[in-house]
């Protein structure tokens, strides 16, 4: 029988390999695409199969290897990573049916080398989900950095270049600059950087030490997109539909905010956090970035720059209420990742699928879109509810959460009051550029003649979009696995 | 009683060496090379006496050897090119 | 050899003489120096530096150091000199007027002799024969190479046999001379860029 | 034959004269050294009348003497002008045709006159000779053919 | 700590003051090569001269002399001299072949040919 | 005896090296290549020839002696042929002699 | 005697031996045989000799059996078989490897004088890294040091020839220097012994000739090691000598200059008089913060990829003394360790550039476009040692990096682990132009049907790769050794 | 400078006592100055000369280049075999000490052998840079 140790492991082999597989295939596309959808498969079934015994409260766990003493790869099953693992590899399944319809609906060049690496960074982003350690974590964090370049540069060309130098850059140097001596420090200060519920800086690290440690690792996690460090995300839209979707919606975006709040309970710990209110300054941050981020959204016109700045703005509730460290503020955070991402990846799908079938990219463009794809318009409009945080959409269980994070504990603080207003205003923001798209769509008439007559995008793109826009209203009524793993990494810590 | 011999030698390469300077041709410099030379054979012969070791005959003969030697192989390799130096002005040759 | 030379007061009769024919020597030198510095015609500078080794050979032999005043005079006057002539019928045989302000250089190479002009202030006068350098090893060696290898040239028997394993290094570095100017030099037919 | 043997006897007397050490091992060294210089020299062609001329030596004991007396005299005479305040030099170039028969002589002739302070051999031939001369006096008593005739004389037969 | 007891000394640093700047001065490779060679003889003598015993004698053990200089710097030059003359040889190949490749010894002329 | 050959030794020595200064002397002093080469025989041939000689009468017979001798002869075949070498090559190297006169002989 | 017993001198003896004997043998064949057997059997004894010392502690050998003072020692400890280990280790691979490479880049005719060159600089770097002598060191290090010139200068280029022309010059100054300050300690102590200089030491600590004697050592092996900005001589030479001869030369000759600092600073000198006399340390890590940014800044700016990993070279260099800087267990383990994980880091990539250029023709950033299209393999094994350069973990750079940064935070200077990482990012910019052109360009026309290098290139290099993520993950070796070796230097019991 | 009458004819009278002279150092270097090296720069010297005065053609008859490049390496050889043999006959590398019954006779054979392999090593590399000087050119035109 296959172990659970093992079973950890293969979560990290079985993309890898199938990496390695879909390289080979790269002369029979059909082929190649089906070993796609088979690992994607594979993965989702190992996960899922992880997730009783972690419901439980098992803790698989997993030593690799002992770099240098303090400093080992190890990975450990805890429940937020369980989930983060599961939303990503049940995305990829999703989305690789997805990618196929779109690559050979637009004729992509190089589609071997696009479904390898991203095989690829769902092994990097499994591997940083069940990370067992800061250390391990980092490693992941750049591997999944260096996995998606060549998909965010996929085609290719000096723009995309261009862009990729940005993302690279930015990503890479933030980790490296940041994160990386905050690792170290870390590591001579407390002797590891082993996850360990209640962190393991409780006592070594205090005041603005603290504070400044966690600025290094909060900015340090470029990919979490907190401004000033957020310049990455949106430059990363020269990439294809399915990689903004997948990687800008769920494994790369998701992977900042998890990290982000991963190191928040597991090293820093909520408890000494608190105590030193080495996290207050960080609320005002992803609040600004909210705001900021909400604003810009509603300027741009270009669909996808405005989901990427959405995603900015959605990335920041997370880290803000990670930040009020409260624990119902805290579930909302892991929710919020949930819920994000689902509903963010039904937008991608759906900017993609109006790409795929009108070539249109603009939103001033998408007048009576509606009535020509009416099951993409609809996921749309869904995801864009679950982005305002209206029901029936997952994004509302969240914002719940948030806001009763927000006003939660015995004397609410001036730091709080100033998280309501930001969830407030910004939900206004939310509404304000998402709910015109939706208007558009449905509500104008197309201006005649600018468009030979389309309908729906390719029917796997349409199945994967309808699919992700019912499991945001899925989330919404049935949000009790999220919640139970989230309740789980708060009752262990 | 060397001592006089001593001090003619030193000063005898003083002045050559004056010489050996001012040039002005390439054969100046080494007709007064070969005269140092010449004048150190001398002087460590000399010197030998003054220290009570006459060691340094042998290597006051390798002196005249190499003096020989020396002088043949530049001239040998001395091809065409400037006879002057360029930096000196007191040119007579050419 | 059991008494350390200097404590028997066996000194010949004129030791101010060494002094002044050293010193006289080494301005000679530092003449020829300046003037090699100046000296733009190649073969002038050969010459000159034949000389200037000659003299150094000469100091050497002032210094008692009859070996190396042999070798110096053998390689500085001879080998160099035909090594230098060799080169220079090859190559143009006059030197290009400097352009720069050698400012860098004088300033490198005065640092250079400050520090050793420092580290010279501390040294045993000239002479002294109860520096370090002339106890120790160097006692062991005057009093003890005669009997041990039979060689009464105590310099020959150091480079021989007590440090042989140096001038086995030595003649390795002569091999690695000529193997290079061999690698160097070997005429290749058709091979050379213009 | 004769030569190389004489030349090995020679170099082993330079060699007996050098060393001053007499143990076996030295000696025999000095032998074998001067069997093996002698066979280098054989094969560099350096050994025959003209670089071993051992067929001089009684006749050399009279041209050297008469060689040194010219010389201390010219010498003193060079140190005069050298010292004159006035320097009266009065260079000359003097040509002429050597008499000897052999290389060997006119070799000795060549030296004989660079030796001589005041005159310099700058070209030596079979055919001609061109010397320079300090001063008109010395290139007089050149082309007197005093010298030419002594070394012809010393030269012997070919 | 007299000026005179330390004259040595300072003739020898001046010579390596010289050398090292002809080295690092003067653009002709020969020329350089000089230097190199004054510079590295210099430092013979800073080794040789505080070997030296004024009224002493070569260390060639004989009867009749009990003061002696320091052997062994002697044989340290020795190996140096050799060096030296090593690195010349080798120099000197070198610059033969760059004259040949670069039509010049000069060190301005190639850089400018190498800047080409 | 001794005192004698002391004495005798001291002058070869004393006017040996009066008349290398001379050479010297006359090396720079003259005009031209050719002129200093004969200011230099006067170093090559008295000077040396009176030291060596004043060196052989301090040596008395032996190895130093035969050393002494050695070194004379090699002055004495050396010398004239590095000047003669040296004088051909500045000759065919086109170096004129300032020579006021020129002569020659059947 | 054993010849297990005469081994530490046998490591370079034999190597030296067989210089003469391909000289003899005039044969390409022939002589690469024997070097290569004499390279091997240098690695063998060195293995040997590295279990002997980790077992039972330091081996002295007395030459021509006068023993030390009066003769020349040899000495063997954890340091200097460390050493060994990595120089005949390398040696074997390189020239196991190079037999392809060199027949591309020099004539035939002169394959042999390669090796019996490639066999002295060899012997001149093991007889470093054993000798027990003050100027025995010296002689050998001249004897690399002159093979070296003449290695360079056999590229094909004419470049070569200035570059080592550049590197004889500066090279023999920095001979020089070290030769002055040999002299001065040998005048101040009387002795020449390594062991026995450090026993006269403290009668004349903190002199002027001995501090004089620690500047000229400093820059002289400074000079010789590169350290910014005395390198001036290594990017021209790595740039354009053979691809076999930059192989060697970045695993080995400059390493075994910082070897001969540890040796002199800590046990001739002492810990004190270095660092507590003088402001070394802080010069130290002036100079090598500054080698870390200048050089890698250069190196970013490089379109010739040996000169950018030239420039790479002195940037490394610079963690190397950081290391040292901080005068401690830890700094001086970083040190050592990154001398090791460096050398076989460089030592890949400039074997696998070799490769590069035998099938590209050239080593140019716009030439190698589209390399991993065309020679997958030793693209990707210089992405591997890319992310060792820049240290990240997995990698061995990481472990000396790691090192580093514990050894600053030891001493509580934790803003440099700012300074280490950003001069990482610098490493990041270069080694990313390279993959960039690697990966994402498409090879240029008349190079798509280049193929990769011949297996004999690609498993040496290939084995070093390997290396250089094994010795990322399995440090005992690397780090066990070094740590002993810095703890004994320091004189810290462990 | 074949042609020069004197030179040839001097050169013919000093190049076989320069050669003497040049071993006579080598042996003599126990008692006095000189030694292997010393001794192999002036047989170097001689043969030099010798080229200067007749050619190098003629100093390459005499002496062949292949000669001079075996001697570069058998004279390390030598210097490594005596090495060895201080191993071979129970003692360390260069030991001389067992080379002879007696030690001090075995110190001076060894220190004879060893001068002997740098004089040979030495003679060859000198001639061998000449030669590869002088193949560059065209010193004899
Ligand atoms: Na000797
Ligand atoms: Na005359």
């Amino acid at each position: 029988m296959i172990g659970v140790g093992q079973l950890v492991l293969a979560a990290l082999l079985v993309p890898t390999c199938g990496a390695g597989l879909i390289a080979l295939c790269h002369r029979t596309p059909d082929l190649r695409d089906a070993v796609t959808v088979a690992t994607a498969g594979l993965l989702l079934w190992i996960v899922a199969a992880l997730l009783p015994g972690v419901l439980a409260g098992d803790r698989p766990a997993l030593a690799l290897i002992t770099v240098l003493p303090g400093l080992d790869l190890a990975l450990e099953v805890e429940s937020f990573g369980m989930l983060f693992a599961l939303l990503a590899s049940g995305l990829w399944l999703v989305t690789s049916l997805y990618s196929i319809g779109y690559l050979r609906a637009n004729h992509e060049l190089r589609q071997t080398r696009f479904h390898a690496c991203f095989a690829l960074a769902l092994a990097a982003t499994t591997g940083l989900a069940f990370a067992g350690n800061l250390f391990t974590l980092f490693l992941f964090y750049e591997l999944l950095t260096l996995v998606t370049y060549p998909l965010v540069t996929h085609h290719g060309g000096d723009e995309a270049r261009r862009a990729g130098r940005t993302y690279l850059g930015l990503l890479m140097g933030t980790s490296i600059m940041l994160l990386l001596p905050a690792v170290v420090f870390i590591a001579a200060v407390a002797g590891t950087t082993d996850f360990r519920p209640g962190g393991i800086l409780a006592g070594r690290v205090d005041g603005v030490a603290l504070a400044g440690l966690l600025a290094l690792c909060v900015f340090g996690i470029g990919k979490a997109a907190l401004m000033p460090v957020h310049r990455w995300l949106p430059a990363a839209m020269v990439a294809p539909a399915p990689v903004s979707a997948l990687l800008h919606a769920v494994a790369v975006v998701k992977a900042g905010v998890f990290s982000v709040v991963k190191v928040l309970v597991f090293t820093f710990g909520i408890e000494p956090l608190a105590a030193a209110g080495g996290s207050d300054w960080l609320v005002y941050v992803a609040g600004f970035t909210i705001m900021a981020a909400s604003l810009v959204a509603l300027n741009a016109d270009n669909l996808k720059r405005r989901l990427a700045y959405s995603t900015v703005s959605q990335l920041s509730y997370v880290i803000m209420s990670a930040a009020l460290l409260a624990p119902l503020s805290l579930i909302a955070a892991v929710l919020h990742i949930a819920a994000h991402a689902l509903g963010k990846i039904t937008l991608f799908f759906a900017a993609g699928a109006i790409y795929t079938a009108s070539h249109k990219t603009e939103v001033s463009q998408l007048d009576g879109i509606g009535r020509r794809m009416p099951w993409t318009m609809g996921a749309f409009a869904v995801g864009a509810l679950s982005m305002i945080g209206l029901p029936p959409a997952a994004g509302f269980v969240s914002k719940w959460y948030m806001l009763s994070g927000a006003m939660s504990g015995p004397s609410i603080s001036g730091t709080q009051w100033v998280a309501v207003a930001v969830i407030v205003g910004s939900t206004l923001l939310n509404a304000g550029y998402f709910l015109p798209i939706i208007f558009r769509a449905f509500f104008r008439l197309p201006v005649a003649g600018d468009v030979p007559a389309h309908g729906e995008a390719p029917w796997p793109m349409v199945i994967a979009l309808t699919t992700t826009a019912t499991g945001t209203i899925l989330l919404f009524f049935m949000p009790g696995v999220p919640l139970a793993l989230a309740r789980q990494m708060l009752g262990g810590g | 009683m060397f001592l006089a011999a001593t001090v003619a030698l030193l000063a005898t390469m003083a002045l050559i060496l004056g010489r050996a300077i001012l040039g002005p041709t390439v054969f100046d410099r080494l007709q007064a090379a070969n005269s140092i030379g010449t004048c150190a054979m001398l002087f460590l012969a000399v010197l030998g006496f003054l220290n009570g070791r006459p060691e340094f005959l042998d290597l006051a003969i390798i002196y005249g050897l190499l003096n020989v030697i020396g002088t043949v192989a530049v001239l040998r390799y001395f091809r065409g090119g400037s006879l002057v130096d360029p930096a000196g002005d007191r040119g007579e040759g050419q | 050899m059991d008494t350390w030379p200097g404590a028997d007061g066996n000194l010949a009769p004129e030791p101010a003489i060494e002094t002044l024919i050293i010193e006289v020597l080494l301005a000679l030198m530092m003449v020829t120096v300046v003037a090699l510095a100046r000296t733009r015609n190649l073969f002038g500078v050969v010459v000159l530096f034949g000389v200037y080794s000659f003299l150094m050979a000469t100091v050497l032999t002032v210094l008692d150091a009859v070996d190396v005043a042999m070798t110096e005079a053998a390689v500085g006057a001879g080998i160099s000199t035909v090594l230098f002539l060799g080169a220079l019928l090859l190559c143009r045989s006059e030197e290009a007027r400097p352009v720069h302000r050698p400012w860098l250089p004088l300033l490198v190479s005065v640092a250079v002799g400050g520090l050793l002009v420092y580290g010279s202030l501390g040294m045993p006068v000239f002479s002294d024969p109860g520096a370090p350098a002339h106890r120790h090893v160097a006692q062991h060696y005057l009093a003890n190479a005669m009997d041990e290898t039979g060689a009464p040239n105590v310099v020959t028997a150091v480079l021989a046999s007590y440090r042989g394993y140096d001038t086995l290094g030595e003649t390795v570095v002569v091999f690695t001379a000529g193997a290079g100017v061999i690698a160097l030099l070997r005429r290749r037919p058709g091979r050379r860029k213009p | 034959m004769f030569y190389a043997a004489s030349a090995g006897l020679a170099l082993y007397a330079f060699w007996l004269l050098l060393s001053g050490h007499f143990e076996a091992f030295l000696l025999s060294a000095g032998a074998a050294s001067a069997l093996a210089v002698a066979w280098l020299s054989h094969r560099m062609d350096l050994i025959d009348r003209e670089g071993h001329p051992v067929h001089l030596g009684p006749r050399a004991l009279l041209y050297w003497p008469w060689l040194l007396a010219e010389i201390v005299r010219s010498a003193w005479d060079v140190s005069r002008i050298i010292v004159h305040p006035r320097l009266p030099i009065s260079p000359t170039l003097v040509r002429f045709r050597p008499s000897q028969r052999t290389d060997l002589g006119r070799v000795i002739l060549a030296n004989s006159i660079t030796l001589t302070p005041g005159t310099i051999t700058i070209e030596a031939s079979a055919e001609e000779f061109l010397v320079h001369a300090l001063t008109e006096a010395g290139a007089d008593a050149l082309a007197t053919g005093d010298m030419d005739r002594r070394v012809t004389g010393f030269e012997g037969s070919p | 700590m007299s000026l005179a007891g330390h004259f040595s000394y300072f003739a020898t640093i001046s010579l390596m003051i010289a050398g090292l700047f002809i080295v690092m001065a003067r653009g002709n490779l020969i020329k350089k090569l000089v230097g190199l060679g004054i510079f590295q003889t210099s430092v013979y003598l800073l080794y040789v001269a505080p070997g030296k015993l004024i009224g002493g004698t070569a260390p060639i053990i004989q009867e009749g002399f009990a003061v002696y200089a320091n052997p062994l710097p002697h044989v340290l030059i020795l190996t140096a001299i050799v060096v030296g003359v090593a690195t010349l040889a080798l120099g000197l190949a070198l610059v033969v072949r760059i004259r040949e490749a670069y039509g010049s010894i000069e060190e301005d002329d190639i850089l400018a040919k190498d800047r080409e | 005896m001794t005192a004698f050959l002391d004495a005798l030794s001291w002058v070869f020595l004393a006017s040996g090296g009066l008349f290398c200064v001379i050479g010297a002397v006359g090396l720079l002093r003259m005009p031209d290549i050719y002129t200093r080469v004969h200011a230099a025989s006067v170093l090559d041939t008295l000077g040396a020839g009176l030291i060596l000689l004043g060196l052989l009468l301090q040596a008395g017979l032996g190895l130093v002696a035969a050393k002494l001798l050695v070194i004379g002869l090699l002055i004495f075949f050396a010398s004239p042929t590095a000047t003669h070498a040296l004088a051909k090559a500045a000759w065919t190297h086109g170096l004129e002699p300032m020579a006021t006169s020129r002569r020659s002989r059947p | 005697m054993t010849l297990v017993q005469q081994l530490p001198v046998l490591v370079a003896v034999v190597p030296l031996a067989a210089a003469p004997v391909a000289l003899l043998l005039r044969n390409r064949h022939l002589a690469f045989l024997v070097v290569l057997a004499a390279s091997g059997f240098a690695f063998g004894a060195s293995v040997l000799l590295w279990q002997q010392v980790a077992g039972s502690g330091p081996v002295s050998y007395a030459i021509g059996s006068w023993p030390p003072p009066w003769g020349i020692e040899y000495r063997v400890d954890r340091l200097a078989s460390f050493f060994l280990v990595l120089v005949s280790g390398m040696a074997a691979l390189v020239l196991s490897w190079g037999r392809a490479s060199l027949e591309a880049e020099i004539p035939a005719g002169q394959h042999y004088l390669f090796y019996t060159l490639f066999a002295l600089c060899l012997t001149g770097l093991l007889g470093i890294a054993v000798s027990g002598d003050a100027f025995n060191i010296f002689v050998f290090l001249e004897i690399s040091s002159l093979s070296t010139y003449v290695l360079i200068a056999m590229g094909r280029d004419r470049r070569a020839l200035a570059a080592s022309y550049n590197y004889l010059i500066m090279g023999t100054i920095g001979a020089t220097f070290i030769v002055i300050g040999i002299g001065l300690l040998y005048l101040m102590t009387g002795t020449l012994n390594l062991a026995d200089i450090a026993a006269r030491m403290p009668a004349v600590e903190g002199s002027r000739p001995v501090l004089a004697a620690l500047a000229f050592l400093t820059v002289g092996l400074s000079l010789k090691m590169a350290l910014f900005p005395l390198h001036q001589w290594l990017p021209n030479a790595y740039t354009h000598a053979p691809s076999v001869v930059s192989s060697f030369l970045a695993a080995t000759a400059t390493k075994v200059s910082v070897y001969v600092l540890l040796r002199f600073y800590f046990e001739v000198f002492g810990e004190s008089q270095v660092f507590d006399r003088l402001p070394l340390e802080q010069v130290m890590l002036c100079l090598a913060l500054a080698g870390m940014f200048a050089a890698s800044a250069v190196a970013i700016f490089q379109t010739d990829l040996k000169r950018l990993f030239a420039y790479s070279s002195v940037g490394q260099m610079g963690y190397i003394i950081l290391g040292l800087s901080f005068d401690s267990v830890t700094g001086l383990t970083a040190t050592i360790v990154h001398v090791f994980n460096h050398a076989i880091t460089k030592g890949a990539i400039f074997m696998l550039l070799g490769g590069v250029a035998l099938s590209m023709g050239g080593v140019t950033l716009p030439r190698v476009q589209g390399l991993a299209r065309v020679m997958p393999l030793t693209a990707f094994g210089l992405v591997v040692c890319g992310l060792s350069l820049i240290g990240v973990p997995g990698t061995a750079g990481f472990v000396s990096k790691w090192y580093l940064v514990k050894a600053a935070l030891e001493g509580g200077q934790w803003w440099l682990v700012f300074l280490v990482v950003g001069s990482s990012l610098l490493a990041v910019i270069y080694v990313w132009r390279v993959v960039e052109a690697a990966y994402f360009h498409a090879p240029r026309a008349d190079l798509v049907a280049a193929v990769e290098a011949p297996l004999s290139m690609l498993v040496p290099a290939g084995l070093l790769v390997a290396g250089t993520v094994y010795f990322g993950l399995e440090t005992t070796f690397t780090v066990g050794s070094a740590a002993e070796a810095a703890s004994v230097l320091l004189g810290v019991p462990r | 400078m074949k042609d020069d009458l004197v030179l040839r004819v001097v050169g013919k009278l000093l190049i076989p006592f320069i050669l003497l002279f040049g071993l006579y150092v080598l042996f003599h270097g126990d008692y006095g100055p000189g030694g292997g090296f010393q001794a192999g720069v002036i047989l170097a010297a001689g043969i030099i000369f010798y080229a200067l005065i007749y050619s190098v053609e003629e100093a390459r008859r005499v002496v062949p280049e292949p000669l001079v490049e075996a001697m570069m390496a058998v004279g390390v050889l030598l210097y490594v075999t005596v090495g060895v043999a201080g191993q071979v006959l129970g003692g360390n590398f260069l030991d001389y000490f067992v080379l002879a019954a007696d030690p001090v006779a075995g110190q001076l054979r060894g220190i004879l052998l060893v001068e002997c392999g740098v004089a040979v090593a030495v003679t060859g590399v000198m001639l061998k840079v000449f030669y590869m000087f002088a193949g560059r050119g065209n010193l004899d035109q």
